[in-house]
């Protein structure tokens, strides 16, 4: 579904050319849930807003259905990491929410429907008619997710879009994912700094280097698909995932090769 | 613009003309309310700007079909080619020194006495290059000065006397009712400029476009006759004109009633204007020379 | 190289397509009021001499630039004090809404009342259409500053004054700069208005003096000196807004 | 006054929440409404209007005392004339204000959110803006005459380049997460206008509209006064002909107070339109 | 040092009140490190704030040094949630962290050299030219970091500062702020949604509930001065500790009381 295809992107910083990514190559079929971790500044924002069709690549090419991206993709949502300025401050939270959904040809008793329910999902029910900076930090990730879910996009691509909420919301929306993922068969690109989580959520994490950034490690997340917050989270096989991601990190932090 | 076309059968026609609300036009609104126009079948409609930027380009438009301007204001449309007609008198100097309705004015501590003080002195005209520098010249040379170095400055009218008395001007050439404001205020006339320029002077006059003129002499005529009618009966009634000045105007009564009237022949002082046109000629305000007999009907 | 082309191609095309169809549509004219370009075009070479550069044109944008300069320093400081004050900003709305409304040419004479005729009346005149629009966004650029930032300052207790200048004044300054670009053309037919009073010489003066004397190609050839004054007031200021406000440029140009 | 109201008047005059002001349990100092505020500045400046005069300052012949001119005005308002000229002056208001309001935002959104049409464009408004309105005298009673249209021509053109120049520069303003999240949404052109360059742009407009309000306002005072046109201008150069201060004055009043009554529409538009923007929902944050 | 009697707070949304804090008290004695805990929307910034002089109090009070706060007082830091529109995007990262020194009556000298270590600390060393936009979210949340701790307050005030960051530099910049505490004596009031985290680094947890919000629980975290990434965090102590604070703030989710 999405590919990846020795994509790279150098930045200009005061007349100096600075690679941020080096050359990335990877794929995750259709139906699949990667998560992405890296150190911070390493370049994941970069690369997920070039397989959104945001940003042109310097090198390489993200392709989806095969086709290179060169403007944001069909049936594709995105949340991002400043979920607070992606807001738009003069629609208060369900018409926020509901605003993708205006070209969808929904009736408008359907789009309530959906909006009500994406909402529910992200433990917001009944908050449409608040404006979005009445409300705290994680409230406002919540309604970017619930955006996002809302829409019921093919491809999601999501860049930490739980950093602001509490443990037991996130592991709450954990779950929501996972179960959106396995129900309607999306694929997810997942972006955390959460090492647990990646495992957690994870079929497949990709480890980035620091920059120039390479693919440092691709780790195999064999969990098989029923997952439980304390019954996997406390597996033996999980802690080893979790020590493996860990030291890649780490690794890939120092600079190492 | 609703020219005469529906004219001699009897129908009435409507006229559109542009005028300045001043003391100068009083007997049009006079010939109004005596039914002088009525009784040529004229029916005036007028409309008041505040100058010649609106007027002329009115009447050259046929947006009005006849206007009210200054000679040296006619003059220099004609001579850069806008085809104006005067079609009647309007308003003339009462030619008599110290009753006039126009003089050069300074206050009433000013060092300035006569004619000649005013040549190194800054005074205030309503229009450069037209017919208050021209003869305000004119009259200083008569006074055996050098006009060369007068200071002219645009001062609109209504601000004369408050400039004067505010000392940024030296003297200023004001016509009535703002010349009895500053005779309130104290101030003294040094130089009568519209007597000196001419015998007589016609000051403004009414006029059309050549177009009109030939389209439709008829209605031409009749209009020239009706303003002449009420030239007249202004001339003969003057207390008339003051009441009516109450009517389009806001001139304070007490003023009203002091003001010097100008004078309302009936006919047009074509040496006057002969004057004019040779003055502005030797101060250079015409680019080409005007055609009198053109402008004069 | 070909960068410079399109841009140049930018900057003139539209003004030359006008300008050819304006040519070809008054090329038979007869209209007084509405002269043939070319004749407008062979009057401005005429009209605008060396010497009338000296005596009109050059001493009208000299007053122009002090008033400019006035209003940007006055509207830019009153805005940011009556937009961070609240109640001076409701003790004063009013009364300069009122002063807003008063048309300039019975402005003038009262403003000729108190700051004579001389220059001083006509810097005055520029200055009294020039702040408005410097003012209005100042205010509203200051009233709209990210409460974050303001709270990020209070925080740090950076200060009165340098919260005003280090955070405020940047903050609000693309609206700043926004009404200074209004009142660059406002402080031109200032300009021309305040020389239709009390003027012996200067730009507006001449325009008005071709006006009153039927020289009508004369004056039209004063507004087309108007308008490439006011255009290349608006190229200067583009570069000073470039380098003032790179950081909110870039922001938006940058990526993608 | 309802809830709502009242606790929005408190947001308009409470200071911001961050300044050093006494607070918590203690009963904090009510706040004076704004349009006490409001007057209060009026009389100050009335009073001003007053006692100038009666300096040497000024000849209050020239410059009347702010009674005298109270004076006069009482007069005119007892004159149908004058409700008249009132009415045709506000007539050209309205009618040009509301085309240059609607053809400034929809050119300026639309220009604005057309980069290449844009940079084309640039050049040729900037020639086109310092064009006085006063020196289209002429062209317009030409045209037009002295009726209506000539005063609307006049009008428009001047008010029309505020309002386009502040919505070129809010369309500008659009966050670029915002552009971004719009962008990923695939919302079609039209959405974007509606749903980010507008409502980001908004408050330049209301600026905007501000600015040409009181500048539509003012060439229609001053074309009736120049052109002759009835209304306010019309009679206000009477009064200037005559030498009548007072009543000039008087007019000057009116004209002034309709700028005033004008900006108090135009701020309670914007409290509705504006309530998201920070510089409307003020405290309470 | 920091005392908090009886402080609540009501917002109005849509002309209806909405109490978020109903009633707080504690007490952060001199040179303490409290972090606070808390379900998503329960007012932690909110009590952040008033705390910081930023927002009025609708009840009661907070008190710095015994004088009721009215205002942000002297010598205090605040690390925001919105780390991103808290820098000022006009100064360049390195005039971002030395404007609050400007007012401490240091040399030119003394301000640069206070700014380079302070990024050195925070992993971005040289970064003083750049601006605030070109570097990642991570990133953009140390400078904001980096300014609080350049600046040496007596009372920081930090709202979910690590939550932008990767797990291995977050393990780095917890030590960090152990370290300054330490060393400086500061007094921290720290706002975080990792449970581990609290209790990593706090000497006690503050567990608020939902909203009406009052004080939960308080966890007192005997783990002694000396803590070290791996060591005090697989320690039984700390899984004992970490258990408490996850089961008060599961209960403050669903309610109890
Ligand atoms: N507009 C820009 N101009 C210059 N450099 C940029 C720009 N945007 C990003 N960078 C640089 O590119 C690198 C990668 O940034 P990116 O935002 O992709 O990182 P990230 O992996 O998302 O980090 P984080 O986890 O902190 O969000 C960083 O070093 C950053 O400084
Ligand atoms: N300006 C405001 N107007 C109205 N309600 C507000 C406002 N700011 C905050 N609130 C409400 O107050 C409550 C507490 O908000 P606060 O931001 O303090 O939560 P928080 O604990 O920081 O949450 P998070 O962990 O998600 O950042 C929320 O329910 C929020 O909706
Ligand atoms: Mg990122
Ligand atoms: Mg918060």
């Amino acid at each position: 579904m999405l590919e990846v295809a020795g994509i790279g992107r150098d930045y200009r910083v005061d007349g100096e050319v600075h690679t941020a990514i080096d050359a990335l190559t990877f794929q995750v079929a259709e139906g699949e849930l990667v998560c992405v971790v890296g150190p911070s500044g390493c370049g994941k924002t970069t690369l997920l807003r070039m397989c959104a069709g945001l940003l042109a690549p310097t090198r390489g090419a993200a392709l989806v259905d095969g086709r290179e991206v060169d403007g944001p993709p069909e049936d594709t949502a995105v949340v991002f990491q400043e979920y607070g300025r992606s807001l738009f401050p003069w629609m208060r939270v369900g018409a926020n929410v509901e605003l993708p959904l205006k070209r969808l040809g929904l009736t408008r008793a359907q789009r309530r429907e959906r909006v009500a329910e994406a909402l529910r999902l992200v433990d917001l029910e009944g908050k449409e008619r608040v404006w979005p900076w009445q409300l705290s930090g994680g409230m406002q990730q919540r309604v970017a997710i619930a955006r996002a879910i809302a829409f019921r996009p093919r491809l999601l691509l999501m860049d930490e879009p739980f950093a602001a909420v509490d443990a037991q919301t996130r592991a709450d929306l954990e779950d929501l994912i996972r179960d959106l993922w396995a129900r309607l068969g999306i694929t997810v690109v997942f972006i955390t700094h959460d090492i647990d989580e990646s495992v957690y959520l994870g079929q497949r994490v990709l480890v980035l280097s620091s920059p120039p950034t390479t693919l440092r490690a691709e780790v195999h997340i064999g969990l098989g698909p029923e997952r439980d917050q304390l019954e996997t989270r406390s597996s033996p096989a999980f802690a080893k995932l979790r020590g493996q991601v860990w030291a890649e990190i780490q690794a890939a932090k120092r600079g190492e090769t | 613009a609703c020219g005469g076309d529906e004219s001699d059968d009897g129908g009435v026609d409507t006229v559109s003309v542009g005028v300045i609300p001043i003391v100068d036009v009083a007997p049009v609104y006079l010939g109004i309310e005596q039914g002088f126009f009525e009784a040529r079948d004229i029916e005036v409609e007028l409309t008041e700007a505040q100058g010649g930027a609106a007027i002329v380009p009115g009447v050259a438009a046929q947006e009005f079909d006849f206007g009210f301007s200054n000679i040296t204001s006619l003059l220099l449309a004609q001579s850069s080619g806008l085809p104006v007609e005067i079609v009647a008198n309007g308003v003339a100097s009462t030619g008599v020194e110290g009753e006039d309705f126009g003089a050069v004015m300074v206050p009433a501590d000013s060092p300035i006495q006569t004619a000649a003080d005013l040549a190194t002195a800054t005074v205030a005209v309503n229009t450069l290059n037209n017919i208050g520098d021209t003869t305000i010249r004119e009259s200083v040379r008569l006074d055996g000065g050098d006009p060369s170095d007068i200071g002219f400055t645009e001062v609109a009218f209504p601000d004369m006397p408050a400039q004067l008395s505010a000392g940024n001007v030296d003297a200023a050439w004001a016509v009535e009712p703002f010349k009895s404001m500053i005779e309130a205020e104290g101030g003294r006339p040094v130089a009568w400029n519209y007597v000196d320029a001419a015998p007589d002077l016609t000051v403004a006059a009414y006029f059309t476009t050549s177009q009109l003129s030939q389209e439709d002499p008829d209605l031409v005529e009749r209009f020239s006759e009706a303003i002449a009618e009420s030239l007249q009966y202004a001339t003969d009634n003057p207390d008339a004109v003051r009441d009516i000045l109450g009517t389009y105007t806001d001139i304070n009564p007490d003023i009203r009633a002091a003001l010097t009237l100008p004078a309302f022949p009936a006919e047009v002082n074509r040496d006057s204007v002969e004057r004019l046109a040779e003055l502005g000629e030797a101060d250079g305000i015409f680019e080409n020379p005007p055609d009198v007999d053109a402008l004069l009907p | 190289m070909i960068v410079l082309v399109r841009k140049a191609l930018l900057v003139l095309g539209l003004p030359s397509v006008l300008f050819a169809l304006w040519w070809f549509a008054s090329a038979g004219s007869t209209s007084f009021y509405f002269p043939p370009l070319s004749e407008i075009v062979a009057e401005f070479g005429e009209t605008w001499t060396a010497e009338r550069w000296r005596e009109d044109v050059l001493p009208s944008v000299a007053r122009l630039g002090a008033g400019y300069a006035a209003s940007c320093a006055a509207g830019v400081a009153l805005g940011l004090l009556i937009g961070r004050v609240r109640w001076l900003f409701h003790a004063t709305e009013p009364v300069l809404e009122f002063a807003r409304a008063v048309p300039p040419p019975v402005l003038v004479p009262v403003i000729m009342l108190f700051a004579g005729i001389g220059d001083g009346m006509k810097v005055a005149v520029i200055i009294s259409g020039c702040l408005w629009p410097i003012l209005l966004n100042t205010v509203a650029g200051v009233r709209s500053v990210d409460p974050v930032q303001l709270d990020t300052a209070a925080a740090y207790r950076l200060g009165r004054f340098r919260t005003l200048t280090a955070i405020v004044l940047p903050g609000a300054s693309p609206r700043i700069v926004t009404g200074m670009r209004q009142a660059l053309a406002i402080g031109v037919i200032l300009m021309v208005i305040s020389e239709m009073f009390a003027a012996q010489s200067g730009l507006g003066f001449a325009i008005v003096q071709f006006q009153r004397s039927y020289a009508i190609p004369a004056m039209w050839s004063g507004i087309l000196l108007l308008g490439c004054l006011g255009a290349a007031l608006a190229a200067v200021f583009a570069c000073v807004d470039r380098a003032v406000l790179h950081w909110y440029h870039r922001q938006r140009t940058e990526e993608a | 006054m309802s809830p709502k109201r009242s606790d929005r008047l408190n947001a308009m005059s409470g200071k911001r929440t961050h300044s050093h002001q006494p607070r918590s349990n203690r009963p904090r100092p009510r706040p004076v409404p704004p349009l006490l505020l409001g007057a209060a500045g009026v009389a100050a400046a009335l009073l001003a209007g007053q006692v100038l005069p009666l300096t040497p300052l000024v000849n209050p012949r020239y410059f009347p005392t702010t009674s005298a001119v109270l004076a006069a005005l009482a007069d005119d308002l007892a004159r149908a004339e004058f409700w008249r000229a009132l009415a045709d002056t506000m007539t050209a208001w309205a009618a040009g204000l509301a085309i240059a309001v609607a053809a400034g935002a929809a050119l300026g959104i639309l220009i604005g959110s057309l980069p290449p049409v844009r940079a084309a464009t640039a050049s040729t408004i900037e020639f086109l803006r310092p064009i006085p309105s006063v020196a289209l005298v002429p062209l317009a009673v030409l045209l037009f005459g002295t009726r209506l249209p000539s005063t609307l021509l006049l009008v428009v053109y001047a008010a029309f380049w505020q309002v386009l120049v502040q919505v070129l520069a809010g369309v500008r303003d659009v966050d670029p997460v915002a552009a971004d999240t719009a962008k990923s949404l695939r919302l079609t052109k039209w959405q974007r206008l509606a749903h980010l360059a507008w409502p980001t742009a908004l408050p330049y407009l209301m600026t905007g509209v501000r600015l040409a309000a009181t500048v539509a306002l003012v060439l229609a005072v001053t074309a009736e006064l120049v052109i002759g046109s009835p209304g306010l201008g019309h009679e206000i150069a009477v009064a200037q002909t005559s030498g009548a201060a007072e009543r000039m004055y008087a007019l000057i009043l009116v004209a002034g107070a309709l700028g005033v009554a004008v900006n108090l529409g135009v701020r309670a538009l914007e409290r509705e339109v504006l309530a998201w923007h920070p510089s409307v929902r003020g405290e309470a944050r």
